[in-house]
């Protein structure tokens, strides 16, 4: 493996980052065009699922391309949970698991935004033909036409259900309650992992979004720094904030490759958990610690609502939490890089 | 005077203006006019020329009689920042106009210094003030002033004089809030809220009976202004977890199942600097007590800043699934600030000013180098030449 | 309680600083005069015993204030010794107890220098009238002529030991190691918390060793700095430098205050425990945190055993393991401030 | 020239020269004159101008077959530093006479860079140099000189000029360490080791013919020198816990009895951290092999010496009562450098210098902020004045 983009990731980012450049987040979270739809159109809501499904055939490593540049441009899209349930589908590999996959719906796995592999999921009752509970803060749910819950160790299937909703810390991605009160479900089979491994392959792709925040911090923190003039000459020129985005961009070339690494273990299969943990875990500190800086550095401008960092510093911290904060995915590292507790 | 004869004073004035039958205004005024306000101001100003130490006297002994108080919340840009101000730069005339109202809170105050333009480096400022005769008419936009919207009065920094160096060519004013060409507009902040606002000074006419200080002095009144904002930002009191330590503490206690080893470690290590840094305050005001009052302010604010900002990292961290959520993002204007109001979202995003407002903590940092430190200056490159050359 | 120095204080702290300004301390760790004889002739060694006992009759604040002068001297004397076996014998106060104090012997309290309190202890056997066991890295002890040794729940008093040197990291506080080979001894009493209080005590006076340390690291650094041209101007105007110096002089402010604090505590008794958490647990911190950036600041001279800036870096690293580090402390520190685990 | 062909090459070498009876040095030189040396040097230099990325296959084929290597740690200089530079710069008469035993490791190599006046600021240096004939005669003292005690040649840079500003004035040279006028002495440092040694230069005469590059030109050469000095620190390839993070991990599997849940904390932090440093190595290798090679190298290096000092100072803290011990302090001065040896103080010690040598890591983040970020550089007050007249 390389851990440089092939020559179709570089294509794919240039033709995502150029659908983002005519569509650009406002600084209220939302975006003007039809930017999901357009993602569907090009393919890059189904990438991993195999050909003849109807999907792209193509790996997570390009799923993650595109999270990167959703992370770059803080579009609020409903893309993370669509990878959730896409990887739990594929996993389960089940007959009407595979029904949904080729049925194109908006799919959403129905845990709230901040569970992690390993970590406990929430209860929702099944009685073998109806579901009944409440699962809160889960995310990019209100696109959602398809709802697969896990409950009493099946992932199930239910079509309807009532979502809530929340005002959401990062309004980008915003969460909701979800509540089914006695609704009709299907079982799509045993989870038999396929929950973990769902949320595994988002933290790996997770990371790649927050490469893509801090990316956007840093550089736009350098180049509003290059124009802006105090004490007659240019910010940027002050050694104190050189050396700090120094040391940022020193940060991000380790995030880099760890959120690159570990997106291609999720293809591979190699390291697959041990990767996703190194590079969710650190990526997450580094995305927050890019939009801090960047508020900090941008002074008052960068606490205002006018400007966008406020975006990327809430998608970062709400990043940092969603699918395991560092310290509970480095819980989940210390057996498996052999250092107990 | 001793502390005796002061509270004998406190008692006079209790005497005659029962705090339970009298009128509010009516007691903060003769409380002012008792010398009583703050008894290290001058005489009928408000003092009694006294140390400024034995002003805890008054206060403890007031606020036992249940007396009330001028709210100091709402008016601390007066307090902290025009009155020490207008003390030390003013006229006899403004002193008597300005400072009893502004200390009994009939009148509010705000601070017009910076602008878009012109954040940390306030000599570089834009805002023109030019003659005409017996006024001068001020053009030009300031931000980041908090009150604006309530004030009715402000001090003002403005350009004088732009074929000078910047820090020759500044005079400082009193600004009529009301007077025509006088645009407030909310500044919405990243918490959502709009404590601040943008000030738009339009062909504004301000007397040159307003002008505190001379003509093209005004980086040195200013320097008054910001030396008594520092001083206020670092040197508050605080109980044992009385700021945001406590606020995480609290929640911390309340959610035993949230708890994990590793915030365990990050929690204590944040709570122990929290309470050195309430210590630090501690024999800050020690040394004040006594009359040194010792370089550690900026310190403290420096100290403040990174904390408050870490502790509610880690409390948004440590509600997880709750820390995504956010109470309101609808439009406020605050009358006062609350740095730990709000939910933890709030106090994440909005303890991110702390750094910045007051003097960024970059700006700190150089000030503890060179005046405290006594590193060398770095050259200067904007120190000779006239203000209308420099790069902007 | 003021956390400033007393007029007592000031001038005990004077008194010491020309002691130690006269005996400076070689590269290689040694001091040339009988310093320590100096310091007991001066009283300093016994400033917490009651006059009655032959002592000074002060408290545990102005045994800090010496404590401070001779981190920032980094003399080589086993005044830390002194202080551990003095804490316990004020507090055992048993005759035997008050004997040994009125002896003006130097005693050494046998536990490892990396105890603490709440910490385990070593397990030295007790037969009644004799001692037999070996107990590692003790500070102090070449120097000792009694031997405060807990054993089985009680404080014993040997008079002999085998003390055998270490080659330790920091040369300035060797450690030795020191076995009992049935040797004779007399019970002291109860321990009924004497070597856990002596420990609390010892934690709240390295505080100040430390906050000497890091003064004498920032003022060295600051110096240095001023006096050393690179690039055609002085080092120290060099912005990122300055910021870096200046954070650690906003910390140090911290460690003051809280060592002060901590040392008060010790005499006053209100939160004595809870203060020596605080104050060790940051001050170790700081003082390893200014010792490292004036060996990074001085550039590679930091790094020769000709600048005696690695003395104060192997004390600041040896001090934040003496009587706890850091995570350990604040593990004391989390019932005592209402935050359990 | 494919890989199958090089490898066709390999095996030519070792069917004339069988590593099992041939003769070290024998082998050593046959290599080089086979072009196997580094296959990147022009051919008849012990190369073939190939491609950089074709060299793994020739030591991979080597190593396979049991042929001794050159030892590269212990010429580490010669090979990283000098070569390049005497290949870039050098007349042909210098390539032929030095780069066959440099690489053989016969003839060991210094560099004589580093002065006590002059350590980040290599231009400020004040060695002179003075003509005398076909030789220069050269006074002063360098400092930090690892191998001078071994080594039989240096690159040492000097001034010949001090009436024109700094950069302008040096010139480089090949300097006889056997030769009069010599004088090295060890250096040592707070490990207790003296891996490094003073050299003092007294009137020391330099042939014309051993000058590198123009007179005048020595600090573009010398650039030449460190950036492939920057380029061997922080390109290496390495397994995971191949490093620091290796040895730490294995003291904390070995000592179940000293662990606490907040040293677990960091020590995952840092492993996670490690692991990332090693995946970057391997992106800029994958660049490198793809001939794009990538600005990464700095940020290696600085993050190596942040995780290396920091891993190093978490296993003292975790060892805690052998924290305490030092294995010894007698002077040694060893031949290599090893960063992982001795006991965790040596490490803990060692590790200090990871941010000094080769570039600390505050003239790193400058490069980085100016050459990566493109951030304006701040103004330089030491370009256009002679060096004799800049404040020393």
């Amino acid at each position: 493996m390389s851990l440089l983009d092939t020559e179709v990731e570089t294509e794919l980012r240039a033709a995502v980052a150029e659908l983002l450049a005519d569509n650009p987040t406002t600084v209220d979270g939302t975006v003007g065009g039809d930017v999901w739809g357009s993602l569907r159109e090009m393919g890059l809501t189904t990438l991993p699922v195999p050909e003849e499904l109807g999907g792209q055939g193509a790996g997570w490593r390009e799923v993650a391309v595109v999270a990167e540049e959703l992370g770059r441009a803080v579009t609020p899209v409903p893309f993370l949970g669509g990878v959730l349930a896409t990887a739990a589908l594929l996993h389960l590999a089940s007959d009407p698991a595979v029904e949904v996959l080729r049925s194109g719906a908006d799919a959403a796995l129905v845990v709230p935004l901040s569970s992690w592999a390993g970590g406990p999921l929430p209860s929702v009752k099944a009685d073998g033909t109806t579901l009944t509970g409440t699962v809160r803060s889960v995310a990019d749910a209100a696109a959602a036409t398809a709802f697969l819950v896990p409950a009493d160790g099946s992932l199930w299937l239910a079509r309807e259900a009532e979502v809530t909703p929340v005002t959401s810390l990062d309004v980008t991605r915003p969460v909701a309650d979800v509540s089914f009160a006695g609704v009709a479900a299907v079982r799509l089979g045993d989870d038999g992992g396929a929950v973990a491994h769902a949320l595994r392959v988002g933290a790996a792709v997770l990371a790649a979004e927050q490469v893509g925040i801090a990316e956007w911090c840093l550089t736009t923190t350098v180049a509003y720094l290059k124009q802006r003039y105090q004490f007659g000459r240019p910010v940027g020129s002050f050694q104190a904030l050189k050396h700090r985005l120094a040391d940022l961009w020193q940060e991000i070339v380790l995030a880099r490759a760890a959120a690159k690494a570990a997106a291609d273990a999720q293809d591979c299969g190699v390291d697959a958990e041990l990767l996703a943990c190194v590079a969710q875990s650190l990526c997450a500190e580094v995305a927050v610690h890019a939009a801090e800086e960047a508020v900090q550095l941008h002074g008052g401008i960068g606490m205002t609502w006018e400007h966008p960092v406020h975006l990327y510093l809430k998608r970062a911290k709400a990043d940092s939490i969603a699918l395991g904060t560092p310290g509970r995915l480095r819980a989940v590292l210390a057996p498996l890089a052999d250092l107990p507790a | 005077m001793t502390g005796a004869d002061l509270l004998e004073r406190v008692a006079a004035l209790l005497a005659e203006h029962d705090p339970k039958s009298t009128d509010r205004l009516e007691f903060l005024r003769a409380r002012f006019d008792a010398g009583l306000a703050w008894v290290h101001f001058p005489e009928g100003m408000g003092g009694l020329g006294l140390p400024i130490a034995l002003h805890g006297v008054v206060e403890s002994a007031l606020a036992e009689a249940g007396a009330p108080d001028n709210d100091p919340r709402r008016i601390g840009i007066g307090l902290g920042m025009a009155a020490p101000t207008i003390l030390r730069h003013g006229t006899d005339e403004q002193r008597a106009r300005f400072l009893r109202p502004l200390w009994t809170g009939e009148e509010v105050w705000c601070q017009l210094f910076s602008e878009p333009g012109a954040g940390s480096d306030l000599a570089g400022l834009a805002t023109r003030a030019r003659r005409d005769g017996d006024d001068w008419v001020v053009t030009g936009q300031k931000v980041w002033t908090s009150s604006a919207h309530t004030a009715r009065w402000a001090i003002l920094v403005t350009r004088t004089d732009p074929d000078v160096p910047k820090h020759r060519g500044m005079t400082y004013f009193v600004c009529d809030m009301t007077a025509p060409g006088v645009d407030v507009r909310p500044l919405r902040q990243i918490t959502g809220e709009a404590e601040f606002n943008e000030v738009f000074l339009t062909d504004v006419r301000v007397p040159d009976a307003y002008r505190l200080g001379e003509v093209g002095d005004g980086w040195r009144v200013a320097q008054t202004t910001l030396m008594n904002e520092r001083v206020a930002i670092g040197g508050r009191a605080a109980p044992r977890e009385g700021g945001m330590a406590g606020v995480v503490a609290r929640t911390w206690r309340e959610h035993p199942e949230l708890r994990t080893p590793e915030l365990h470690g990050r929690l204590l290590e944040l709570w122990a600097r929290a309470e050195a840094l309430r210590l630090a305050g501690q024999r800050l005001r020690d040394g004040l007590a006594k009359g040194h009052p010792g370089p550690e302010g900026s310190a403290l604010k420096l100290a403040f800043a990174r904390l408050s900002q870490e502790l509610s990292g880690l409390e948004v961290e440590f509600l997880g699934e709750d820390g995504l959520r956010y109470h309101d993002w609808t439009m406020r204007r605050p009358e006062v600030v609350d740095f730990t109001g709000g939910d933890a979202g709030y106090r994440y995003l909005r303890a991110k000013g702390n750094s910045i407002e007051g003097g960024t903590s970059e700006i700190l940092r150089g000030i503890i180098a060179e005046r405290i430190l006594g590193l060398p200056a770095e050259a200067r490159v904007d120190k000779d030449v006239p203000w209308k050359d420099l790069p902007r």
